[in-house]
Parts: structure tokens; C-alpha cells; sequence
């Protein structure tokens, strides 16, 4: 399995802080995982994406397998 | 002397201050930002609480990075960065920034590079709870003019 | 929240900011910048202590005149401006200046202004004595160069 | 009589750091009644006047009568 980690108003579109979706995925396949308004958000440039912690420069290569963890990031707020 | 920290507790900036200025003996100066959570937040009407979430794998580490920058760029002997985590009340300290310095310049400039920067490289997501809910707090276009100041 | 203020003797700067920041409710910063008296001064060996003298009918009036400017010129809620005078030993503080504000440049850019201009704007003459006895701090050039940065 | 506070290094140079002298006192008057190295420091347009604890735009303009303080004022030091 792999853990989704959403933060900020992206917790609140997704319904829940964290979601378990099963491996292997892709960024296609995880888009096709999640409800339609929360993958439309996540083509937004402006949310980003982690693997296991790391940032990842382009979501297209996403891969994440077993155990994995993805971190889906809106910008973060203003002070 | 370097100290990182993000603390799930109500903190005293002054426990902090006393201790990291002995931590740096012969230091020319100090200077120390303490940001507050507002009662009323621009037009919004009042604040009753903000809430503020990190991803532990990027957040500290960003604030490391962020004190890396600072280090390099100004001559510091110390730098205190600590963010508050968790629901805060109005008037509660969020930030405390703190840099010790042989000139008041560095220490000065350190603090302010720091609190511009800490927005943007450190990860974190507020929320504010009003009479009416809880709302997200959108980025300001302030914050990129802000960092705008340092490119050089 | 005004609080300007000459002392004769050893102050803890905590035990000024915390009651100065608890006199501006509802601030969102605080910047304090303190400075010490460092033990080595420059190439000249070390400092065993310094002696702050001062023209009362001038330096407090000149003290008060530039916290007038500094309200004039930021959106301040409070400023605090202490200065040491008398005999020092290396490490005491010998100035404390703390700004509060409802958001944060205003706060960082007061204490900054102040510190710059509080040499001039304050008539302090300070000597050091180092082991071959007393010397007289000399004006600096640097002095001149922090002044120009707030002219606009 | 008139009160001479020399503040700073002026008042190295004067042996003292309160001088008491005869009313009136002009400007001229005033360096004739001081040694001769304290005159010559006083022409320095860098060391100021202060008569009661007003600045003097014109040091030439000195007018001091009997209980008026005048403050000799060093440029004050670096920091």
C-alpha cells in the first residue's frame, strides 16, 4: 500500500489528512485514484508533489511503489 | 550555536533569548524577531484561533536549509529559529528568530533574511477560525516582493 | 508604548521585553536588537572596560527626538530605547532597542533606523581602557555611511 | 559666575570636567580664559557649543552671564 499525505486545503478537498491507495502508482494512476476536483487540483502548478520526502521537479515522473509515501503540497499560506 | 526547532507548545521567547545570548560570549549583538498571533486579521473580522500544519520530511529541513543560507551569506556566531506547530490563540508567539553577531549588521539583516525567507522555505499551512469557520490562509503578494529584496 | 530611558546601571534586556511586549496587546512583531560591549575591540587587545559619558540637557532630549521620527517614519504600536551609561564591563548590554508593531518590517526596519541614528542622535562619549590605560573612542566612518542608508 | 562643563576628550585636555569662570562671557572671552591647546580645539568647527543646553548654530554668537552653564561637546564617538 501507499499513504497519501494532504496537506493545507488540499486535506479538505481530499476529506481526510491521510488516504491508503494500492501500489504500484503512477501520476496517472493516482489522479485516476482520487475524485475528480482533487485531481484536477493537482495539475495546478501551484501544488506540489513529494516522495518520501523528497520534491519531485516534474509529477509526470512519479513512481511510487510498496510502503512508499506521496505528499500532495498546496502553496503554502502568507504570513 | 545553531538551534532549529519546531515546538507543539505555548513557548516564552525570553527562555529562549537568555540562554542562546550566554550561548554566544564576546558577541557584539543580538537582534530577535517574535511574531504574535493578531487578534483580527486584516478586514476578516476576529480571529479566535489559527492552526497551523507541516510535513515534518520538508519543514525542518527547510528551516535547516534556510539557517545555511543565513550562515553563509551574513557572519553570525548564532542563529534561533523556532516556528510554533498546532493550534495557537491570538497573542500567542508563532516565530521566534534570533541571531548573534560581532555587528549589530549581521545580526540585523540575518533576522530579516530569515523571517522573509521563512515563509517560503519552510513548509507550513494555517488556518484561521473565525465566527464562521475555519478558513485557509491564501500566499500574499507580499511575500514574493518580500523576497524580492535579497535577489542580488 | 514609549519607554525611553538612560540607566546607571547592569540591566537584563528580558526583564524589559517581557513587560514591554505585554504593554502593546494586539501586536504581530516585536524586533529587539541589543548590544554589548565586546571584549576585544578591533586590533587594539583586549577591552577591560568602557565608560559612557553623557551631556544630560542633550542626551535624553536626543533620545526622545529620534523615537519622534521613528513613529513619524514606521506605523509603530511601541518603542523601547535603553542605553547604558557609566562604567562597563565587557559583555554587559549597553543598548536595548525593541519595536512593536502590528506587522513585522515596520518593527525590524524602527530598530534598525534607531540603531543607526542613535549614535548621532544621542550624545554619548565612550573610552575604553584597555592595559595601557584609558582611550577615547574616535567617530567612525562607517557611522556616516549607516545614516545615508535612510536618506530618501 | 559661569559654569564650563567639557565633555569627552575636552575634558582630558582641560585637567577637569567642570570649570568655573568670571561673568560675562563672550566667545572670545571664553578661549582667552582657557589654556591655549583647549582654545585651539574649541576652533574646531567639529566640537560644538551648547549654552544651557541649546546647541549654538554660531559659536561666535556666545553670550553667557552669571549662573549659565556652557557645555563644550566633542564629536561623540563611534560605536
Amino acid at each position: 500500500m501507499i499513504t497519501i499525505v494532504l496537506l493545507g486545503k488540499l486535506a479538505d478537498l481530499g476529506g481526510a489528512s491521510t488516504l491508503t491507495l494500492a501500489a504500484p502508482l503512477d501520476w496517472e494512476g493516482l489522479k485516476a485514484a482520487l475524485p475528480p476536483a482533487m485531481a484536477e487540483a493537482l495539475d495546478d502548478p501551484r501544488n506540489r508533489v513529494a516522495l518520501n520526502g523528497a520534491l519531485l521537479a516534474d509529477k509526470a515522473e512519479l513512481r511510487a511503489n510498496a510502503s512508499d509515501e506521496i505528499a500532495l503540497l498546496p502553496p503554502v499560506s502568507g504570513g | 550555536m545553531r538551534d532549529i526547532r519546531l515546538l507543539t507548545q505555548m513557548f516564552i521567547p525570553g527562555t529562549l533569548i537568555g540562554p542562546f545570548t550566554q550561548a554566544n560570549p564576546g558577541l557584539g549583538g543580538v537582534c530577535t524577531f517574535v511574531g504574535e498571533v493578531r487578534h483580527d486579521a486584516k478586514e476578516h473580522g476576529g480571529v479566535e484561533a489559527l492552526e497551523l500544519s507541516h510535513y515534518e520530511p520538508l519543514t525542518l529541513p527547510g528551516m535547516h536549509e534556510l539557517a545555511d543560507r543565513a550562515f553563509d551569506r551574513f557572519t553570525l556566531m548564532g542563529l534561533l529559529m523556532v516556528h510554533r506547530i498546532g493550534v495557537l490563540r491570538p497573542g500567542e508567539p508563532i516565530v521566534c528568530v534570533s541571531a548573534a553577531a560581532l555587528h549589530r549588521r549581521d545580526a540585523i539583516d540575518a533576522v530579516d533574511f530569515c523571517m522573509d525567507h521563512l515563509k517560503s522555505a519552510a513548509w507550513f499551512w494555517k488556518r484561521e477560525k473565525r465566527a464562521d469557520g475555519w478558513h485557509w490562509i491564501e500566499p500574499r503578494a507580499d511575500d514574493t516582493r518580500d523576497l524580492a529584496r535579497w535577489q542580488s
